[in-house]
């Protein structure tokens, strides 16, 4: 097995006539947090899409742990290990916090229609063994989201909200797992928690692979081992925080803007 | 032979031009709203409704002249987008950021509403009516087809009101909102345009178009009855999908094919007669899963 | 012990009123009393001390409910012994029950607005009418039954693969064209019977019995309908169970993930097709059976009794009733099917009724009568609320 | 708790009042169309049915008549409801039902399942009396005698190229079927044949299309809404050629609809004006007393006689009031001298009446044939083409 988990080679995402992301070729170490962080409508979403299987590139081809999955399935993905956030949480709002981290496990939990039907006992301890290891991993992140557990995900507060989805994508178990700028909407307070708590994660999980795309550079700068830097779809630059923040193309991307704010 | 196939290519044109009307509404609705409002076949039942009670009111005081004629087509137009609006202030407006699901569910309703309503209030509403000659009576012989005068008088109103449909959408302010509205709502909002005064234009519009298309109905098969909404509303609809939901000309290609397919098919095909509807539903089953962008629209890309 | 006779006398309590609601012959008395229903039923929720008492008795002998529950809706039809024809409507409510849970599997669990419903029920009733009384077969019926129910599934499969990828309007738009296409190629088929339907459809004979006879029992000659009520209700049964099961499995919690956001469904590695597919197939099954059991009761059928407007009552009946929530859609499903008997003298509003329930349900409260609730995972034993 | 109890109790006390204390009485049910598309024709039948009803309550019978009267809406499933409901009820001892054929069609075996009389007293299909049910009479002619009756009156005019266009109801294809060989018998030709479906608009491709084959005649099978746009669009596209109908369309409502497009239209019906009937004129002075608010219908005499036949079969039934001797005593009906003539039975309960007669629109009205203008050559018919 190589280093590399994920080599993404020359992709080209295509809208209509648009090119959202042109021919981006970037590789993640296994264990690495990776970053991609770009000005808006850079394409770092896309790319995330891309990698995740909602979109299909026109040209350029994804590995994953030296598999082939451009144009894989996202259900799929999930099962071969990717998991992910979303840029404004894509929780199941109307379902209970217990049920979105249930839902987290799904590859991992098979129960197809005659089981559900014919073998409850099956059925019961499926769940009770589900619930027990959701409440731990949600114990993990913070206690409160157990004590809600039977509560709408949409009641939580925003930080809450943005821990259960981490939780969920962690439920499935998975070797990398995209993070869609999971500090949107806190504060400062908040984001500095949140720090942690990523770091956090690879004590939780050994050898867990993240990809974060993000707005906070303090973030950024503070978790991630390295950083690819994107705009209008094309690779700017890529190295550690530190070696990107003084590479001019970066800064005149951010027209002269300071990355540290 | 000659004489069949271009009285036959007339009766495509009738079909078509009737269509067109409705299906212009569905597509303006779908492209500013996200909304397929399955009332509006009973709005164009409505306003036949409407004309033949104002006719029979009018009538009694002054008869049938020109200016009564023009009259009946003015006041029905203007109780039809009173109509339309309220359909939209009581009950689409009210769930704007409601699921999806329930506007649907609740044009359906609104759709029953008007229709058992006309049958329950209407006098003698479950009967069919006979709808009064507003046209002149002569009819002419041209290349072998037999044209009466309303008939002329039909593609002649039918042009005219998607001709200033057109040049409302393309040249005004107003009409430019709604191509706006349509083309991105959430660009529309930032550049200013008052989203709710728009789709209330919208509204006037398509419901203004099916109210008139209601009269003209009346006009061509000389009955009316309150159910035959609903068999318009899915023509009118499927038509528009034929021709690509959100655009406005795509809805008029989409009701000549259809009219045209219809035609043939009841005149050419064995059983014609009897299975030209399901012929139909077959074909826009068939747009819906091939080419749900029908035949002029654009696809769409989802945004996650 | 106390809790236990609140339970009894509560149940009790709903089966005289609903015995006495259905008797009751004046049109001003039954609405006197749907009035004070109405006004007890709102009373009791507003109080804390009987809402929590109530809760209390229920949620603590939930096995007692369930089972005294069941014994009461079969002692129910015996008050109607005078008049078979309210056995007989009560009946119909039985089969709509049913269909409106086969029609959740689509509208509530995965929001499919399936307003072509009906087709299923059709194709089920036709598929019986065509075996038994124009073929003239003697299978078993419960084989016609499963025959029945299959070939709904394979049309509902039919309607299922080629919409897979729509959603919202563009489906529901589908399944009106397919309705539609279904009721008139019915209409027009001559091997149909055509607009004339089926006629003289034989009785359903199980194990023996032929649910058509009349039956005595302690002396007492029991109408035939009844047979069929006991039939139709312990499928009735069935069906909510197998509902109620899936529900509470993986599958309808995927299947409520879906329908909230099928982007972030197939994030978590839901495979979206294979449980649509489910819902189609065991929806369009479960509408197939009940047509099963329509036919022979009805003994004729016609493509009349399947048309948009029953489309769009079982849609009614749902929404009315409560999205994903079983007993909730049993409660709309009866009252929506009882209620055109009631008011007779309003029969001709029946549709213009159901539309207003539909649009001020939608607008007002669209989680309906008895909403959904969110899982407990109480049956299980072992994750009780603190 | 205690509340609870005292509440159950009351509600047992009211519920133990509603009792069922009765004389023996009689029910007689009538079932027609009284609301829908063919309401005047229900209503016309339902009025005369009245009429009977208070003639004979003047009698001083040894029962107490109760009239039952039941609205069909020309569906044949709310038909079957319908009577289901009368079947269900003991007290009802005869039914008089049902103007629309398949109604009829699809009640026969119900009534037939609970030995219930029924009497038809509009439905003119011919497989209504083809079942050999003993508990089935009928007074209207069959429509095979209207339709050979017909194709001999057109051909003896000298029309031979026919054009049939029938609605795909059993009525409609009841009625192509037997026109069409009749006519081949008589040495005709038809052209073209083409279904429709009720409710179709839009004419015109067929129209087109028949035009083409250059008919004598365009005979429809089917109701007057679309009679009248078939007729209407005949001028649109030009088509030049007689148009005919059945009963189906020989009413006002094909006037008003068609309006002057009507003139010259021929249709059948096997009610002869009311005037040209053995009693007629007696009948109508007694519906006009009757001070209904609703017209003479051409169907009342049939469900006049109908009525009578059944209340003296029940006076020879009388003191064994059950549904067997009813049954029995209707078919024993020997000469019964009705409005329409003396009326009897054959084996299979159909009438020997036979009242078919041409009628033509004249001005706005339907004139009988013999006394029209067309008749005495002053105004003219399409003519039959060289």
């Amino acid at each position: 097995m190589s280093e590399n988990i994920l080599r993404v080679e020359n992709i080209t995402i295509q809208f209509g006539g648009l090119k959202a992301v042109e021919d981006v070729s970037f590789e993640v170490k296994k264990g690495e947090i990776y970053g991609i962080i770009g000005p808006n409508g850079a394409g770092k979403t896309t790319i995330l899409n891309a990698i995740s299987g909602i979109y299909t590139p026109v040209t350029g081809k994804i590995y994953f742990k030296d598999k082939d999955i451009t144009g894989v399935e996202p259900h799929i993905l999930v099962e071969w290990g990717i998991a992910r956030t979303f840029q404004n949480s894509r929780l199941f709002w109307d379902l209970s916090v217990l049920d979105n981290v249930l839902l987290g496990m799904h590859t991992r939990k098979k129960m197809g229609l005659f089981r559900a039907i014919f073998n409850r006992d099956y059925v019961n301890q499926e769940f009770r063994d589900s619930i027990k290891e959701a409440e731990e991993l949600m114990t993990f992140f913070n206690p409160e989201l157990v004590e809600r557990k039977f509560h709408d995900a949409k009641s939580l507060p925003h930080a809450d909200k943005r821990r259960l989805e981490i939780c969920r994508a962690l439920a499935s178990n998975p070797d990398l797992i995209l993070l869609d700028e999971p500090s949107a909407g806190m504060d400062p307070a908040e984001t500095r928690v949140l720090m942690e708590e990523l770091k956090k994660i690879q004590e939780l999980r050994e050898n867990i692979t993240m990809i974060i795309i993000e707005h906070d550079m303090r973030l950024i700068g503070g978790v991630t081992d390295r950083v690819l830097v994107l705009d209008h779809g094309k690779k700017i630059s890529e190295g550690t925080f530190a070696q990107v923040s003084s590479d001019p193309r970066v800064i005149s991307a951010y027209l002269g803007g300071s990355l540290d704010a | 032979m000659l004489s069949t196939v271009s009285q036959q290519l007339l009766n495509v044109i009738m079909l078509g031009s009737l269509y067109s009307l409705v299906a212009i509404g569905f597509t303006l609705f779908f492209g500013v709203l996200d909304l397929i409002n399955f009332a509006h076949g009973d709005v164009f039942m409505l306003g036949s409704f409407v004309a033949l009670f104002l006719f029979m009111t009018v009538a009694f005081f002054s008869g049938v002249n020109f200016f009564t004629v023009l009259l009946l087509f003015l006041i029905t137009g203007f109780i039809v987008v009173i109509a339309g609006l309220l359909i939209y202030k009581l009950t689409i407006k009210p769930l704007a950021t409601s699921p999806p699901l329930m506007m649907l569910l609740v044009t359906v309703g609104v759709s029953i509403f008007i229709r058992e309503g006309v049958m329950l209030f209407f006098p003698d509403g479950a009967s069919p009516h006979p709808f009064p000659k507003i046209f002149p009576e002569t009819t002419y012989t041209f290349l072998g087809m037999n044209i009466p005068a309303g008939y002329i008088f039909i593609i002649v109103i039918s042009i005219f009101l998607v001709v200033a449909m057109s040049i409302f959408v393309n040249k005004t302010k107003l009409g430019m909102s709604i191509r706006a509205t349509a083309q991105d709502r959430e660009a529309a909002l930032m550049m200013g345009v008052d989203i709710d005064k728009t789709i209330a234009v919208t509204f006037i519009i398509g419901s203004l178009l099916a109210g008139i298309g209601g009269i003209l109905n009346g006009a061509y098969y000389s009955t009316i009855k309150y159910d035959m909404g609903f068999i318009a509303g899915i023509k009118g609809f499927s038509c528009s999908v034929v021709g690509g939901l959100g655009n406005v000309y795509g809805a008029i290609v989409g009701s000549f094919v259809i009219a045209f397919l219809e035609t043939i098919g009841a005149a050419f095909l064995p059983f014609g007669a009897e299975y030209k509807d399901v012929f139909t539903f077959i074909i826009v089953i068939i747009f819906l899963v091939i080419r749900p962008s029908g035949l002029m629209g654009e696809k769409k890309f989802e945004k996650v | 012990m106390g809790k236990i006779l609140t339970v009894l006398l509560i149940e009790l309590l709903i089966l005289i009123v609903s015995v006495f609601a259905l008797k009751i012959e004046s049109t001003v008395g039954f609405l006197l009393l749907l009035v004070s229903i109405v006004f007890a039923i709102y009373y009791g929720a507003k109080n804390e001390k009987i809402r929590y008492r109530l809760q209390d008795a229920f949620s603590s002998s939930r096995r007692f409910a369930l089972i005294l529950g069941i014994i009461l809706i079969f002692i129910f039809p015996l008050f109607f012994m005078d008049s078979p024809y309210w056995v007989f409507v009560i009946t119909i409510g039985v089969i709509y029950i049913i269909l409106a849970i086969g029609l959740n599997m689509m509208l509530g669990s995965l929001d499919l607005v399936n307003l072509g419903f009906a087709a299923f029920f059709g194709i089920g009733a036709y598929t019986v009418g065509m075996i038994t009384a124009k073929y003239g077969l003697h299978l078993p019926y419960l084989i016609v039954l499963l025959l029945a129910g299959i070939v709904a599934m394979i049309f509902g499969l039919l309607l299922c693969l080629p919409t897979m990828g729509m959603k919202g309007y563009y489906f529901s738009l589908t399944t009106i064209a397919f309705g539609l296409a279904v009721e008139l190629t019915i209409n027009n088929l001559e091997w149909t019977g055509g607009p004339g339907g089926i006629k003289n459809i034989p009785h359903i004979s199980l194990f023996g019995l032929n649910l058509g006879d009349s039956y005595t029992v302690f002396g007492y000659d029991l109408p035939f309908q009844l047979n069929y009520f006991y039939f139709a209700l312990v499928i009735m049964l069935l069906v909510m169970l197998v509902a109620w099961l899936i529900h509470n499995s993986r599958i309808g919690l995927s299947w409520n993930a879906i329908k909230e956001d099928d982007i972030a469904a197939r994030a978590q590695g839901i495979n979206i097709k294979v449980y649509r597919i489910y819902a189609f197939a065991i929806g369009s099954f479960i509408a197939g059976v009940a047509g099963a059991i329509f036919a022979p009761l009805m003994g004729y059928i016609a493509p009349t009794n399947f048309t948009y407007a029953h489309s769009i009552t079982m849609v009614a009946m749902v929404i009315l009733g409560g999205i994903d929530n079983i007993m909730g859609i049993a409660l709309g499903a009866f009252l929506l099917s009882i209620a055109p008997e009631k008011f007779r003298a309003f029969s001709d509003y029946r549709m213009l009724i159901y539309a207003l329930i539909i649009i001020l349900m939608v607008i007002y409260r669209p989680q309906g009568l008895i909403p959904k609730k969110i899982r407990k995972y109480d049956f299980i034993g072992g994750a009780k609320d603190e | 708790m205690r509340r609870i109890f005292i509440f159950v109790l009351a509600f047992l006390l009211l519920f133990s009042t509603i009792g069922f204390a009765g004389k023996p009485i009689v029910k007689i049910a009538f079932i027609g169309p009284l609301t829908g598309p063919a309401a005047f024709q229900g209503l016309g039948g339902r009025n005369a049915f009245k009429l009977a009803i208070m003639e004979a309550k003047k009698q001083n019978l040894p029962f107490k008549l109760v009239p039952v009267i039941l609205d069909d809406q020309s569906d044949p499933t709310v038909a079957v409801n319908a009577a289901l409901k009368v079947c269900s009820d003991k007290r009802v001892l005869v039914s008089i039902s049902h103007w629309n054929s398949p109604c009829a069609l699809a009640t026969i075996d119900t009534f037939h399942r609970y030995g219930l009389a029924t009497i038809v007293w509009g439905a003119v299909h011919p497989g209504i009396t083809q079942k050999g049910y003993k508990e089935v009479s009928r007074i209207p002619t069959p429509l095979t005698f209207q339709n050979r009756f017909a194709a001999k009156f057109l051909t003896n005019l000298g029309y031979k190229r026919f054009a049939v266009i029938y609605e795909t109801s059993d009525y409609g294809k009841g009625h192509k079927d037997v026109f069409t060989k009749a006519i081949k018998e008589l040495g005709g030709e038809i052209v073209s044949e083409d279904g429709i479906v009720a409710g179709e608009r839009n004419f015109q491709p067929i129209l087109t299309k028949i035009k083409a084959k250059n008919p004598d005649v365009v005979y429809y099978g089917g109701y007057s809404p679309e009679a009248a746009l078939i007729v209407t669009q005949m001028k649109s596209v030009g088509l030049n050629a007689q148009f005919v109908g059945i009963s189906g369309i020989s009413d006002a409502k094909f006037i008003k609809l068609a309006k002057e497009n009507a003139e010259g239209t021929i249709g059948f019906v096997d009610s002869p004006p009311m005037d040209k009937l053995p009693k007629g004129k007696e009948f109508m002075e007694k519906y006009k007393k009757a001070h209904f608010k609703e017209d003479i219908a051409p169907y009342s005499p049939h469900a006049y006689d109908a009525t009578w036949i059944a209340i003296e079969a029940l006076k020879r039934a009388y003191p064994k009031l059950n549904r067997k001797n009813v049954v029995k005593e209707i078919r024993n009906t020997k000469d019964y001298d009705g409005v329409l003539g003396k009326i009897s039975f054959d084996e299979n309960g159909q009438s020997n009446i036979v009242t078919i007669v041409a009628r033509v629109v004249q001005d706005g009205k339907w004139v009988l044939w013999e006394d029209s203008e067309y008749a005495k050559g002053i105004r003219k018919l399409v003519p039959p083409k060289k």
